[in-house]
């Protein structure tokens, strides 16, 4: 019977294009994640953040959240596909996820739409003005933390439509796994939003 | 030219002024045999064609042991240094005076400090608080008595800093930031603005009075029947 | 000579190049540029400070909101156009492939992406000259609430507050980390992925480990300064009060976002720079680096402590006391690691056989200069005394005292050393010596007194000091006066330094493969390497410090020589 | 890894061509989404926990569990070299650890005073 021994990578036997991935991966990590510290700190500074969070859905975030990782799902399996050489099924998932990260922004429109028809908008004047100056704090953070995630999310469905073409040529198919650690990233950065932002009332 | 440090007026400020001295003593210490080891050896091994030089590589304990030797003579100063400043650290900004005897607001405001006394009814943030608010206004104080401050900022940063006192705070808006001192020597002398607060930031100075007990009296009770008027 | 190359056209040969010289000139050329830029705000400033009444020759009079502008963009371009750039971006595009043996970058367009990326920034930045409010004034490190206007932006116009310098210099700090970053990731790739054969590595040249540990330090920690750039931009574009006490924000977190990054950015600068001293003092004591081990060690801890200590910037800031202590401690506890790296340079002299070369000369400036100003530091680490020599000209001495030998020392040992290998010319010795002596003369003269000033109580940032009668004695006026008329001859000495360039540029004699007898890999080709570095990939065998080995005739052994 | 390669010259170059494609194995994806989509019904279930600090333990325990499953298998990060578990996780851990740490004494035991505009 065969057995496969698993043999870490030496340092200089990583590919280059996923050593730099991992490099700019860490990079963001830690841009979002001093955004997230600012937060929390600022969250367990005023309790009272809970209310407002009360006007976020949490059935939108967790649809989201959904679409996400089903989207997460179908890069792993274009990933393998592109193994493979397959270039058919590989443009057939990554469609799938742009799909997904499509649904996700119209979401995420719905979202911001009904919110900002509340009057929570990125300034929310009318929580100023009645003296609720700190409630207004929260949807700043919202909205800062939402729209940079949604930015690399439309940043990711770029990078993956381009190479969803290269694909389809039938070259550069180690990109795929590139664009998808981005990607994976996103839903990563995402799975740590959703409580921060919409369970946590 | 004059000694290096400012004339002292406060309790602690003696306190800063010999951790100068000792820090001093440190760095000319450091200074002076870290230049010594840079320049002998520029005589000593200067080029001669066709010498080799050594083969010592630092490698091992014995080798490096000037190194190891150096750092154990810095880490040496540098925790008696953090020893020898902590207990004023500890006076200075994390504590208070027990006894409180004279309680004073300074805002910071572009472009000058506004100072509230406290009213006839000696307590502060009430309706008969005294706000002096102008341009080069003075701070009036008793000596020998702990001064206690309620440091605070309308628009932007400032920092107040009396020189003489050895004691600087920034005052954040938003924030009050309480500390203390006593002074001891009367006289006028200058606060400053120390952060950049815009544009007229050069010009943002009052004056620290401090007068004897009976002196300061006198001024208080001039002040509250100014108000009166 | 690679004959494909002759085709490409002046355009992708020499601006959209994606060949790592090229752009490290780029690079160069951009913060030399910045530089004098820098330099020129500088003299106009110092020479109102001294002399504050008269007009300023070659500018007119300065108002307190261009006093207050003019430090602000002096301060910003030194550091982020000048120092990130000549250190960070240019040696490491320069040094990096050579010294590992390949040809060039691992992602070259990347490297060509993170250069325009540089130069939009600059451009951003020396758009806010001239955008109706002048550049920002409100000091380089951008505190809010007076860099977000938050306290009188109510109905914000977005294209109106687009086009002041406050926000052109958040988005230019922006665009350059964003450069920065992408190079850093490239230079990292690059030294993991594309060493030569047999250079492992503890058999690299410790710059290419002291510039990556740099582009490691600035990539770790400049996550936060780069989400507060965001928020503060909001602030002053959208209205939004991140910033804004009245709102519930807190002007205090744009301070730790901002030191958070601003504190490692000093190493940022400081580890490419102590790199090439490493390498000029081995070359020319003739002798192997003292510690290598050892001093890649120590930088890892100072590295690691330089992320937990950025607080020490804050000390009266209205932090929890407390909290002050521990950035104390930390602070201090840095000391230590650089002790030991700079005992191990000085070290590396004893038992050599010294050359007091330019570049050497420029290297031993460093360590002496450098000295007062890391010790100079226990001052301001020091919790207790940093309440009276905080935002006082002491500070302004202290920092002169290390970012100027980081700067201009380091890059000028740098430039010395590699000029005939990247230009293939040799420069006129005798002229560089004399530029080294004025710079270190009359750097002295410039900043020593400050010290004093500082100690004295002067604060910092005030365009005029007559207001304060305490500050105004004749020994004030008179140290004024002496530390601007040495920066003048300071910024006027580095003329020889231009004249000396352009000259050997154009007519400077032929230098050899390898003029100071080095071990390294980029000695060990042409000069200037040719496109693609190496005719035939190195392989490496040794140690880059292999000097006065017995075995042999010559005192130097390269890395890659058979024997 | 090292190709030999020949320029037009006919010098011998000695390039290292690293493997572009993937060494690494393949976890069973589909379990995994599976119990990706488990975790977040769970964490969903929040509403019936009877303590706000149940809550957050439950919430934050899914997240890490659905981010160290995401980390591990889909970024492959289980089969990597040991440098980037360093530089992705442990550094990046760090920094925001000491980050966090650092501010904490100035945020939340700090109270503001929020006058009107």
């Amino acid at each position: 019977m065969n057995r496969t021994i698993t043999v870490r990578p030496g340092l200089r036997d990583i590919p280059q294009g996923r050593l730099g991935m991992w490099l700019l991966i860490a990079g963001e990590l830690v841009i979002f994640g001093a955004a997230v510290v600012s937060y929390l700190l600022m969250r367990i500074r005023y309790p009272e953040w809970g209310e407002q969070a009360q006007y976020t859905s949490t059935a939108l975030g967790a649809l989201n959240t959904f679409v996400l990782l089903t989207s997460s799902f179908f890069v792993v399996k274009a990933h393998k596909a592109s193994l493979a050489k397959d270039s058919k099924n590989v443009v057939r998932f990554l469609s799938l996820t742009l799909l997904c990260g499509l649904i996700f922004l119209i979401v995420k429109g719905i979202e911001y739409s009904t919110e900002i028809s509340h009057g929570f908008t990125l300034r929310s004047p009318g929580l100023v003005d009645s003296g609720q100056g700190v409630a207004s704090l929260f949807w700043m953070y919202y909205y800062l933390m939402t729209g940079l995630h949604g930015l690399h999310v439309l940043a990711g469905m770029i990078a993956i439509f381009v190479v969803m073409l290269q694909v389809r040529k039938g070259k550069y198919f180690h990109r795929v796994e590139l664009a998808g650690m981005y990607w994976h990233m996103v839903d990563l950065i995402w799975i740590f939003l959703f409580p921060l932002l919409y369970i946590l009332k | 030219m004059k000694q290096i440090l400012p004339e002292n007026i406060s309790t602690y400020g003696g306190e800063v002024d010999s951790l100068f001295f000792t820090i001093t003593l440190f760095v000319v210490l450091a200074f002076a045999i870290s230049i010594a080891a840079l320049i002998i050896p520029l005589f000593r091994y200067r080029y001669k064609e066709g010498r080799k030089s050594s083969r010592v590589r630092g490698i091992g304990m014995k080798q490096m042991r000037w190194v190891f030797a150096g750092m154990l003579v810095m880490a040496l100063c540098d925790f008696y240094m953090l020893y020898a400043e902590h207990s004023t650290w500890v006076k200075m900004e994390e504590t208070l005076p027990e006894q409180e005897d004279f309680h004073v607001v300074i805002t910071g405001r572009q472009w000058n400090w506004i100072f509230t006394y406290p009213g006839p009814d000696n307590k502060l943030y009430t309706a008969d608080d005294v706000i002096v608010n102008r341009m080069n206004s003075s701070l009036h104080v008793p000596a020998g008595k702990n001064i206690i401050i309620d440091i605070k900022a309308i628009d932007v940063i400032h920092s107040v800093f009396f020189k003489n006192i050895r004691l600087k705070q920034d005052a954040i808006p938003g924030r009050t930031i309480t500390r203390w001192f006593n002074v001891t020597k009367p006289g006028k002398y200058e606060i400053a603005c120390a952060e950049i607060c815009g544009v007229l930031h050069s010009k943002m100075r009052s004056y620290l009075v401090v007068q004897e007990e009976d002196e300061f009296n006198r001024f208080l009770s001039e002040l509250y029947a100014e108000k009166q008027k | 000579m690679n004959i494909a190359h002759h085709e490409m056209s002046f355009w992708r040969r020499y601006i959209f190049s994606t060949d790592h010289k090229v752009i490290g000139f780029q690079y160069l050329i951009t913060g030399l540029i910045m530089a004098a830029i820098g330099g020129y705000l500088a003299y106009v400033f110092r020479y109102n400070l001294a002399f504050p009444a008269e007009s300023i020759p070659l500018f007119g009079s300065l108002g307190p909101k261009e006093y207050n502008a003019f430090i602000t963009s002096h301060g910003a371009i030194m550091i982020f156009w000048v120092a990130m750039p000549l250190l960070l971006a240019a040696l490491g595009n320069l040094l990096i492939p050579t010294m590992i043996g390949t040809d060039d970058m691992a992602f070259p367009t990347l490297n060509m992406l993170s250069y325009w990326f540089f130069f939009l920034s600059a451009i951003v930045l020396l758009l806010s000259f001239f955008v109706p409010s002048g550049p920002f004034d409100g000091g380089w490190t951008l505190y809010p609430p007076l860099s977000a206007d938050a306290y009188i932006n109510t109905e914000p116009d977005i294209w109106k507050s687009f086009m002041t310098g406050g926000t052109l210099i958040i988005l230019a700090l922006a665009l350059e980390f964003v450069s920065m970053l992408m190079g850093g990731i490239n230079f990292l790739v690059t030294t993991i992925n594309k060493r030569a054969k047999g250079m492992t590595l503890l058999k690299m040249p410790i710059v290419v480990w002291f510039i990556n540990f740099a582009v490691i330090d600035f990539m770790f920690s400049v996550g936060p300064i780069i989400a507060g750039a965001f928020m503060l931009l909001l602030d002053r574009v959208a209205g939004t009060g991140f910033f804004d006490a009245y709102r519930g924000g807190d002007p205090v977190l744009f301070q730790h976002m901002f030191w958070f990054f601003g504190h490692p950015e000093v190493y940022v600068l400081l580890f490419p720079s102590l790199g090439v001293i490493a390498e000029v003092i081995s070359t020319f004591s003739r002798k192997a680096l003292f510690g290598y081990k050892f001093i890649i060690k120590a930088s890892l801890i100072a590295i690691v402590l330089s992320v937990v200590v950025w607080a020490h910037h804050q000390f009266i800031a209205g932090i929890d006391p407390r909290m002050a202590t521990f950035f104390s401690i930390g602070t201090i506890l840095i000391s230590i690691p650089f002790a030991g790296i700079m005992l191990s340079y000085i070290a590396t002299l004893w038992g050599g056989n010294i050359q007091l070369k330019v570049p050497m000369m420029w290297a031993l400036g460093f360590i002496a200069i450098f000295l007062v100003g890391g010790l100079t530091g226990l001052y301001l680490g020091s919790d207790t005394f940093d309440i009276y020599v905080h935002d006082t000209s002491f500070v302004v001495a202290h920092f002169h005292y290390t970012l100027f030998p980081i700067t201009f020392f380091g890059f000028f040992a740098a430039f010395y050393y590699w000029f005939p290998k990247f230009t293939g010319r040799m420069y006129n010795t005798v002229l560089a010596k004399i530029h080294f002596w004025f710079t270190f003369i009359f750097f002295q003269g410039f900043a020593f007194p400050i010290f004093f000033l500082g100690l004295d109580g002067q604060h910092r940032r005030i365009n005029d000091y007559s207001a304060f009668d305490s500050l105004m004695s004749s020994w004030h006026i008179s140290f004024r006066q002496f530390a601007t008329i040495s920066a003048i001859i300071l910024i006027l000495s580095q003329f020889i330094f231009l004249f000396n360039l352009l000259k050997s540029l154009r007519s400077g004699k032929k230098s050899e493969e390898n003029p100071w007898k080095a071990n390294t890999l980029e000695w060990q080709t042409t000069s200037p390497p040719p496109h693609g570095n190496f005719v035939k990939y190195p392989q490496v065998y040794r140690d880059p410090y292999d000097y006065g080995n017995p075995d042999m005739k010559e005192d130097y052994l390269p890395q890659n020589k058979v024997i | 890894m090292y190709k030999k390669n020949t320029d037009e010259n006919g010098l011998g170059h000695e390039v290292p061509v690293p493997k572009e494609m993937d060494y690494h194995g393949h976890p069973n994806y589909n379990m995994i989404y599976l119990t990706l989509i488990v975790l977040l019904g769970i964490s969903l279930l929040g509403d019936l926990m009877p303590a706000k600090s149940l809550l957050i333990a439950l919430v934050f325990g899914t997240a890490i569990i659905k981010a160290a499953l995401v980390i591990r298998n889909f970024m492959h990060l289980k089969y990597e070299n040991l440098f980037l578990w360093i530089i992705s996780i442990g550094a990046v851990l760090f920094i925001l650890l000491a980050f966090f740490w650092g501010m904490y004494p100035d945020f939340p035991l700090v109270k503001l005073e929020l006058a009107p505009k």
